[in-house]
Formats: structure tokens, sequence, C-alpha cells
């Protein structure tokens, strides 16, 4: 059988055991706190002490302080570094590497897995503070929901295939991937000036920030910035994505994974 | 016959440590022994017929094929590794069934063949409870199951008996030779000897990442003329016996034992040695009631042949 | 036996003697252990003679659950356990206990990036030694096990061997005078387990400790232990010294050949013998009650020209008495279910 | 001489065990060898809170130099007008030594947090996963024996990057002010920044030793550490934003510490007005939670499950 109609059979069957596994386990229960808190806040910031005339301030505050700068990249770490070192660290990658599959499948499989859940978990976060601020007095406009969402479910793709792929290359990988996420990409995007390109929430940022930054403005705790327009940074942010995947999987079809024993 | 695994000058460090120096060496179908003292690259060795890891150096061909990401020898190869490692969260049954359907196998054919292999390795009663909550034995047997369970030409197991108690062992003994029985190679690793030793006479030894030997412990014993071997008699009076056995020109030493009615004979031919005995213990009359030479059995060739 | 012993007393530390008869290290009285709905143990009497014991049982017999008994870590459901002459019902017996005894795990467990030396020494001081008394006692135990060189380097690596008898080391830092080694010859090769075995069977029988020892290697207790217990689900199905469980049967003869053993077969039958053959091809030869050796059996195989290469009286192995005992059993609660 | 031989193989020992009172010690300081010899956290650990130190002790040298009015002061050059006005506009810049040693710890606290969590994540987890509990609990060792040395080992990590830049960034300004006033005057400020970097310590050392007891990898522990700490950071600083309600910035932990850091040394910052109790409240809770599971943890790690 060749790869070409290998490797999705391959990937697909990895994919519904490790959805399986992922489903039940107590990082997706630890993603769903987290993820819960978005709204949560939402909720207790509108009808908590809130004057409820403020849905949109609420919902970009939250959508990215809260959910696109923080809760994408940690649950994005901290799903994804598991698709291959998950199983290096538990010593079962011998299983799936002894049957006749496509190593790259493994890859793939497992960290599609991981990304269907955390695209759940982004996704019900997202609407879930769309949800409830839309219902106060002046709600964020739809375009606005619809690039913030998009935008966090994109940073989902990007933060977990980082990982996953940090994590097939490094040993201590996920203290790699977070030092990126927090200290990083953090120091990068908030600092004004070019190096801001090379954060990955610069690009994420354009997608929503509208024609004229008139959304980021309403966040006045940030420094004013120019950005993109929404189709250059996100074809920018897919060849990222592509030219990860293709890191991935290369390399997880030629490196040999020494197991401690 | 037709070598199933086939290395040349084969070799594979971690870094500066070696795992296996300059192994070469053949494996014939049937059971085969795979042993040596700890560190003496097993492990290494089964991990690159398995295509876990590849060759530094020389060539490795099992069943034909060089095994480093070949999906067509995976399908025929069943590996039960060392390490106690399981997914968790599943049954046994559901953890043969996963496996065995990245191999091609629908569904219901793949359950039906892991319910067969998980009877075999006698987990039937367990086999739809969480692997977590397994005994080591159960464990080990579990992941003996996946191995067998494809129908593979070659099972290649690393230590499988490691932690298996007396009867669980004797099961997984039975298991391999049935294996053996339908045609299907198995190469196991063991310190053990004693237990490979039951399994079956061919041995591969292995020692600082070198072959050390080949073949059934009795030739491999008739090779090593180094060591005279050692044989204990018991026998109602010894010093008669000890003055019939005195003629023989094979005979190095003969002593009493401390314990009375003991006898030690050293000799640089066992095999005149045992052609000889019968004769010349009837012919004697002194009440012979044992005779054993303990270098036979492959801990003692071990022995000789590490120490 | 240590020959310049100040005086022949066992160390100070040693049980109480009642009479001449020594208190046994461990006994136990209708011991139960449960957890939630689990049984580990179900009603369990023992009492371990001294010297060195094997503890036996398949997996699952509840060895776990009676070794966290034995070490004061677990309280009993029902029944007594007496350890060391004390109960562990309350904190400071179980302190008592715990400085008795010595406990060699069968996991891992060791943390990587510490030498052997602080490993024992750490232990050790946690154990009560003073820091002085710590240094030198580590390196006591490490020079029994033979850990040499290597102590001064960190686990990483550390073959099996040497990570086992490290083990064995700082369970041996304070001196207890019982010893609880789990599976201490697992991962060993033939060398490596010699050497325990060795270190096992010189506590057990010249430094006058209580060893138990558990195994599933059990031609390594019948080397190395005087007495076994055999656990199954639970109970104690079966205790008592190995010599008697496996005495050789005078009248029985195993024989061994190298070749043509029907041959000889057929003439020992013809020559009257009672003749049958053992799954490894031997002939098991039972002697008339006129015979009383093998002369007669070599004649005929010196006639036959058959070559031999064994002659054994026939004895029970521990592993075919420990198999039996645990289908005899299995026998006894299927008639019981049933 | 009576002629003795002495082949003994095995030693007897006569000595005392006694239940001695420092074993937590002990066990806190095997850990922090092992950890002396990774060298990846130990270059964090010591580099940028190292970094930090020089600069904020440069600071406080200039800021106490420039009281004195001593700033360009070259040799033989009476100190003009100008120079006391450029002094004493420095001296403003600078600040007081407080906020800038509240600085030095606020600047570094995410690579302190990473480090302690570096080394922190695996104490428990590790025991866990390696089944060491039973080389431990075999002896006669409590829990809370073994609790202490492990909060010890990660203490120590943590003081090494918090504790000791205080003491050295305090020194630095008791040698640079005018005949040791900082010291001799100010000795009360310099034991309450002591105690503060101890508490903010002690608490993220139970913090990270309370998750690293929650599983068995080390990796997840670290994992967990990192995003309740950035998720309760970021929260509260977007809700205090959008409300302005002072409640919500109760629940970020390095909030709370400038609070009661303010408290204990008399200052007030702006943007924090809400009462001193309310953050103990906090960061007593937090630290209550945090001894209650590792006390749930380690009974089971007692039991030898």
């Amino acid at each position: 059988m060749n790869l070409i109609t290998e490797l999705p059979r391959a990937t697909w069957l990895i994919f519904r055991m490790h959805l399986a596994a992922t489903a039940v386990s107590r990082r997706a229960l630890a993603g769903i706190l987290f993820a819960a808190i978005p709204p949560l806040f939402a909720f207790l910031a509108l009808n908590i002490g809130g004057d409820g005339d403020m849905g949109e301030r609420v919902f970009m505050y939250l959508g990215v302080l809260v959910l696109l700068q923080v809760v994408a990249p940690a649950l994005g770490v901290f799903l994804g570094i598991g698709a291959i070192a998950d199983e290096t660290e538990a010593r079962t990658i011998t299983y799936p590497f002894t049957r006749p599959i496509p190593r790259a499948s493994v890859f793939l499989g497992r960290w599609l897995a991981s990304l269907l859940v955390l695209s759940v978990l982004l996704l019900a976060s997202g609407a879930g503070v769309a949800a409830i601020t839309m219902r106060a007095s002046s709600p964020p406009s739809p375009e606005a929901v619809q690039g913030l969402v998009g935008a966090t479910l994109l940073a989902g793709v990007l933060y977990s295939l980082g990982a996953a792929v940090i994590g097939v290359i490094f040993k201590r990988g996920q203290v790699i991937a977070l030092g990126y996420a927090f200290a990083f990409e953090v120091m990068l995007a908030n600092i004004p000036g070019s190096a801001q390109k090379l954060s990955l929430q610069f690009y994420l940022r354009s997608l929503f920030v509208g024609d004229d930054g008139a959304n980021w403005r309403s966040l006045e705790i940030f420094e004013p910035s120019k950005f993109l327009d929404a189709s250059a940074s996100s074809e920018r942010l897919m060849v990222t994505a592509a030219i990860l995947l293709a890191i991935g999987c290369i390399t997880v079809t030629r490196k040999q994974f020494v197991l401690s024993s | 016959m037709s070598a199933i695994v086939l290395a040349e000058n084969l070799g594979r460090w971690y870094g500066e440590v070696v795992g296996l120096g300059d192994l070469s060496v053949e494996f014939e179908p049937g059971i085969t022994g795979l042993v040596g003292p700890n560190g003496a690259g097993k492990s290494t060795f089964m991990k690159l017929m398995v295509g876990e890891l590849r060759p530094a150096r020389g060539r490795l061909t099992v069943l034909g094929e060089t095994p480093f990401g070949n999906r067509a020898l995976h399908r025929h190869l069943g590996f039960c590794p060392q390490q106690d490692a399981l997914y968790e969260h599943q049954t046994g049954r559901q953890f043969v069934r996963d496996l065995l359907r990245l191999g091609g196998w629908s569904r219901r054919e793949a359950d039906g063949l892991a319910v067969r292999a998980l009877e075999r390795v006698g987990l039937e009663d367990a086999m739809d409870r969480k692997v977590n909550g397994y005994s080591k034995g159960m464990r080990q047997r579990t992941r003996l199951a996946q191995a067998i369970a494809h129908g593979p030409k070659l099972v290649i197991a690393d230590e499988p008996l490691t932690g298996l108690d007396p009867i669980a062992r004797r099961q997984t003994n039975e298991l391999f030779r049935g294996l053996a029985e339908d045609g299907c190679s198995v190469i196991i690793s063991s310190h053990v000897l004693h237990e490979v030793e039951n399994l079956t006479e061919t041995m591969v030894l292995i020692h600082r990442g070198r072959l050390l030997a080949q073949g059934s412990v009795r030739e491999v014993r008739r090779l090593i003329s180094r060591h005279p071997s050692r044989v204990d008699l018991v026998a109602r009076n010894p010093r008669r016996l000890a003055t019939a056995l005195l003629p023989l020109d094979h005979i190095r030493t003969i002593k009493l034992g401390a314990d009375p009615g003991t006898l030690t004979v050293e000799t640089d031919d066992i095999a005149a040695f045992h052609s000889a005995f019968a004769g010349v213990a009837a012919a004697a009359g002194a009440g012979v009631s044992g005779f054993k030479s303990d270098d036979a059995s492959l801990e003692a060739v071990f022995d000789y042949l590490v120490g | 036996m240590t020959p310049n012993a100040p005086d022949g007393t066992p160390g100070s530390a040693s049980t109480t003697e009642v009479a001449g008869e020594p208190e046994p290290i461990v006994r136990l009285q209708g011991l139960r252990k449960s957890f939630g709905n689990v049984h580990a143990l179900r009603g369990l009497d023992m009492e371990l003679p001294p010297g060195p014991v094997g503890l036996l049982g398949p997996n699952g017999a509840g060895k776990t659950t009676l070794i966290g008994l034995l070490l004061g870590l677990l309280e009993p459901t029902e029944g007594t356990a007496i350890v060391a002459g004390l109960q562990p019902t309350n904190r400071s017996a179980r302190i008592e206990i715990s400085k008795r005894v010595g406990y060699m795990p069968e996991s891992d467990c060791l943390l990587p990036g510490m030498t052997a030396v602080e490993i024992v020494s750490a232990l050790a001081k946690l154990t009560g030694l003073s820091r002085q008394d710590a240094i030198t006692r580590s390196h006591e135990v490490l020079d029994y096990v033979e850990l040499d060189e290597a102590r001064y380097r960190t686990l990483d690596g550390y073959s099996t061997g040497m990570k086992q008898r490290l083990k064995l080391a700082q369970a041996l830092v304070h001196d207890p005078e019982f010893l609880l080694l789990d599976e201490p010859t697992n991962g060993l090769d033939p060398a490596g387990r010699r050497h325990m075995l060795s270190l096992v069977e010189d506590l057990g029988r010249n430094q006058n400790k209580n060893v138990l020892l558990c195994s599933h290697l059990l031609p390594d207790v019948e080397r190395t232990c005087d007495n076994v217990v055999v656990l199954v689900k639970g109970q104690a199905i079966l205790q008592g010294s190995i010599a008697e469980l496996t005495a050789a049967e005078s009248r029985r003869l195993r024989v061994g050949t190298e070749g043509n053993a029907s041959r000889l077969l057929t003439a020992l039958e013809a020559a009257s013998y009672d003749v049958s053959t053992d799954e490894s091809g031997a002939l098991i030869i039972t002697l008339p009650q006129s015979v009383e050796d093998a002369d007669e059996i070599c004649g005929i195989a010196a006639r036959e020209q058959v070559d031999l290469s064994s002659i054994d009286p026939v004895r029970s192995t521990l592993e075919e008495v420990f198999l039996k005992a645990v289908d005899d059993s299995e026998k006894k609660t299927e008639t019981a279910s049933v | 001489m009576k002629a003795t031989t002495h082949t003994e193989v095995y030693r007897r020992f006569d000595g005392e065990l006694r239940e001695r009172p420092l074993r937590s010690v002990t066990l806190a300081w095997s850990g922090i060898r092992v950890g002396f010899k990774k060298k990846l956290p130990m270059l964090l650990l010591f580099l940028i809170p190292g970094i930090f130190t020089i600069v904020t002790s440069f600071m406080v040298q200039l800021k106490f130099e420039a009281e004195a009015g001593t700033i360009s002061g070259m040799a033989g050059m009476e100190p003009s007008a100008q120079t006391m006005a450029m002094g004493a506009l420095l001296s403003s810049q600078i600040g007081q030594v407080e906020s800038l040693i509240f600085d030095l710890i606020t600047n570094m606290q995410f690579f302190v947090v990473l480090s302690m969590g570096w080394y922190g994540s695996g104490l428990i987890a590790e025991d866990r996963k390696l089944r060491a509990n039973l080389l431990y609990f075999a002896r006669p060792l409590s829990r809370y024996t073994y609790t202490a040395g492990k909060l010890m080992t990660v203490m120590f990590w943590g003081a090494w990057a918090v504790v000791a830049p205080v003491t050295i960034v305090c020194s630095v300004a008791s040698l640079a002010s005018p005949e040791w006033s900082f010291l001799t005057e100010r000795w009360d400020t310099i034991l309450k920044l002591e105690l503060y970097a101890v508490l903010w310590v002690f608490f993220h050392g139970i913090l990270v030793l309370a998750i690293s007891s929650l599983t068995d990898r080390r990796n997840r522990a670290l994992g967990g550490l990192f995003i309740f700490y950035f998720l309760t950071l970021a929260g509260s600083n977007a809700m205090a934003e959008l409300m302005s309600g002072q409640g919500w910035r109760l629940l970020s932990i390095p909030n709370n510490f400038k609070r009661v850091f303010d408290s204990l040394l008399g200052q007030t910052s702006p943007g924090i007005g809400w009462n001193l109790e309310s953050s103990l409240w906090v960061l007593g809770l937090l630290t209550l939670a945090s001894a209650a599971t590792l006390a749930r943890q380690t009974r089971k790690l007692e039991v030898g499950s």
C-alpha cells in the first residue's frame, strides 16, 4: 500500500484512539476549567457591579487579555506538547512505531485529536464570552466577534502545533514552549516596534483589529500599534503552520526515539 | 535454511556509550534465546531489529528487510518491549484491538483477534478491565498479547519472563512453544537462564556488544576446551569408584568430597566420560546412586564465556 | 558467624527470648485487610521462624499489602500483626518497628542525580543515625554489597545490578534485625544474581537476620531460604521447611541419556524395572525392593551402549511444590464455590 | 596485646537510633544537591537575579551618591548649585530604596517562578513516579517531616533568587549610605524587606509543591503552575480594567504581594486601594488550600499506594 492512501487511514485511526484518550483525561478536565474562566469573568463583569453598558469593552478586554493571550497559548501548549512527547515519556511510542503505518501518522493523528479538543474548548470559551456580551447593551460588533474567535482558533492551531513540534525535537520541550509562549511572546508582542512582527500574537491581533485598528484602540491599556491587514496575516499564519507541520512529520519519520529504560 | 535475522558488523552507540559494538550473527527460524549479562546490548539489538533505532554502522536485515520505518516488515513482526508501559486508560481488550486496527483489520476482525490473543495469554477474565488495575504479570502478558495478536512470522520479546510468577511463567513458556509449533519464529532475551533453557536449545550469547557464542548449549560446551568439565558422583564406596575411573585417560583430577560418599571428577572430554561411565560403574560395583555434570547447564557455559 | 564477637549473644537490639524459645519476629493472627470491597488479606495466620524465609505467591496474592502491614504503614482491618514484638497500632510503635525493619522495595525508587554514598547516608540520617555514624555506616554497608568506586558516581550510569545492591545497602544501613526483600534478583544477570543471593544467604544464615525474601524465582528461594510461606488469595496455604517439602525420594531415580533413551527404556523394562519418561526425555526409574543402587542400570546401559549423562534421585523442586499447592488451593475454592 | 582477627564481612551497628529534630534538613539537603547538578535552570536561577541585583545595587549606590551631592564630584571640585540640583533631581527620579527593591523582586518574579517550578515541580511528582516514597516512609519519618524537607528544598532555590538579592542590595545600601545610616537608622526596613522576601518564597514554594503532589509527571505540574499563575494574573488585570471595582485585583498573586509590601513598609502605590486584610485572606486561603492538598496527597504516599 502506498503512502498516499496509507497516511490518512492510519492518521484517522490514531486520531480516534488519541481522541478517546484525551477526552477522558485529567488534562481535558483541567482544560475545561480553564476554558470556563473567560465566560465566567464576562458574566461577572456585566452582572456584578457592572453597569451593563459595556458589552464591547468586556468582550475586547477578556477576549484579548485572557482568551487570546493566556488561555489559547496555555491550552495550546498544554494539549499540543503531548502529541509525541507524552508517548516518549510514557515509553509507549514503541507500540505505534512497530505497526505497519507511516510514522508521521502518529504525529498527525495525535496532534489533530489534541487540536479538536482544544478547538472545542476555545470555541466554547470564545462563544461563551460573545454570547454573554452580545446580550448586554452596546454589544461587540459581529465582525469583531468573528475576528477574535477566529483568531483564537487559529492561535490554538499554531500554539499547539508549535508545542507539538517542540515536543518531538526536545526532551524538555514543555519548558521551552512555555518560555516561548509566556516570556518571549509577551515581551515581544507588547513592546512597540517592528520586533512585534516576530511574535505570533502580532499576526493574530491583525485578524480582528478592524480596518484602521479601531478595535485595538478600544483597549486602552495597550500601546497603539500598526497592524497588517487580516488576509495577509492569516496567509502568513497558514504558511507558518504548514512549515511547522512539515517539520513535525519529517522529524517523526526520521528521528530515533531513545527511550529511557 | 534462510536466516530470519542477519546482522553484519552491526553497531549502535548512544553518544559515547556503546549499546552494541560490532555484532555479526544469523538467526534461524524457531525459538532462539538471546542471552548475555546486563549491558551486553540485548535490548539495543532488539530495538534495532524492530526498527526503533537505526544502526550506526553495519547492516541488519530482518525477514529480508531493513527494519527502520519499514511498514511491510512490521506487518509480520510482533514486538513485546521490556518497559512496563501501556495506554493506562484502556482495557486490555481495547489496547490490543486498537493496535491491531493499525494493521488494517476492521473493527470486528480486530476485536476477534484481540480476544483470541488475550485468551492465549490467559487474560480472558481480565480483558475488559482497565490495564492500570492489572498486576505486573498481567501487564506483561498484555504486552505479549499485542505482539502475537496479528499472527506475525517473527515475535521478538525483550525479557518477557521478568516479573512473572511461576504460574504465569509456565503459561508463557507454553505459549512460546505453541507459537513455534505454528511456524512462528520467536526471539526472546532473558537474564534468567534456566528458563530460556527450558524453552529452547538454540542460544545466541552476546557480551559487551559482540557475539560470544551461538548454537545449542551442549554444542557450545563441547567447543570450550580450555575448561575441564566437572562431574559430581555419589556412591556407596567412592574410593572403589575412583580407582575404577582413574585409568580413563581424559580424567584430570579425582577428589573425594567432604560429605561421605561423594566424589568429584574433572574430565577433559565430557562426551568420552559419558560414554565410558556406565561400563566402568557397572564393572566397579561401587554402588553408584548419583551422577551429575553441572557444567552442561547454560549458566555454567555462560560463566565460562563471560567470566 | 563472626569469630571475634565479644560475646555469643546477638546484638542488643534483638528480640526478647522467652525460655530459650525465640519469639518469632513476625506473628500474624487472623489478619484481614480490605480496601473497600477488595479483600487483600483474608484471615492470615503466620509465624515467621528465625532465619531466611521465602514468601511465594502469584501476582495479586496480597504480598504488597502484607509488606505494608509488616512495615507498619497500613493498619489491619481485623486481627493482629506483631512485628518484632510490637503491634503497629500507634505512632510510637510504628516508629519503633521501622527502626528494626529494613525494607528493599521492588520498584526502582532511587532518585537519579545523587551518588550512592549520598543516598545511603541521607537515608541513614533519616532513620536516626548521627552524622558521623551515617557516613561510617554507609561505607560499611556499601563495602558489604561490594559497590566500590562507583559509590562516588551519580546513579545515572548505574546498571540494574548496582542499583539492586544499592537498594540492599540502604535497607541494611541501620542494621535491622528483620529484612524485607522484595524481588532482590529482579532483572539481574547470572553473575549479579549469584552475588545478590550470596549476600542474602549470608545475611540470613550467618548474620542472624530474619530475612523475608519475596521472589518469583523459586530457585532463588530454594537456594537461600530454610523455610517458605506460600500466599494465595490473601491466605497462607502452605508453610514449612524447604528441605522437608522437597525431600528426595530414595527409591526413584531420574536418569539422563545422550540419545537412545528408548533403547535403554526397553532394556530396563525387560529387566523388570518400572520406567517412564519425563518431559525433558529423561527416564524415571523406580528401583525394585532388592536393589539399592544404580550399578545394575549402569550395566544395562553399558550393554546397550547408551551413554548416560546423569543419575539423580527424583526430587521435587520448590517450583513443583509451589505449583501443586496453588493448584490444590484453586481446586478447593472451586469445590467450595460449587 | 591480645590477638584478634577482624575478618567479618558484615559489621554490626551498635550505635543509637534517635529521632533527630533536623531530619527534614537532611531531606532538603539531598534534594538541593541533586538540584545543583542541573545546569540550565541553575543558569536561569543565578544569571537573571544576578543581573537584576547588580543593576539595582548600582541604582541604590547612585541614589545615595546623588543625595550626598557627589554625583559629579570630581576630585577637588566644589559641588556647585547646578550639580546639587541635578543630584536632587536624580534622587527623586530613582525613588525610594524600598521601591527599588520591590521592583527588583517584581521584575524577576516570572523567572523565579519558572525556576522554582522547574526545580520544585518534580520534587513530589518524581517521588511518586519512581515510588521513592517507599524508601522514605519505611523509616521513622512522618509525612510532615517529609513535606517540610521538600518545602525547604524548593524554598532554598527561591531564597537564592529572592532573599539573597535583597540582602545584597540592602548591604550595598548600607555601605553607600553616609556613615552606615541605612543600617543604623533604618534597620527595621531591612528586616521588613527580608521578611517580605521570605514570605514571598514560602508562599510560592508551598504552591509549587502542592501542584507537584497532584501528579506524577513533573511536566504536568509545571504546566499547571504556569496556567494557574498567568490566568489569574491576566484575568485580574482585565477585570480590573473593565470594572472600577478594585476587588478583581485580588485575583492576582503579584498584586496581593504588592499590597502586603505597601503595608509592611508604609507605602502607598497608585492603583492599590483595597485593604491589607483582603490580601492576607486571599494569600492565606491559597496557602491553606496548598497545605491541605499536600496533607492529603502525602497521606497517600505514606501508606505506600
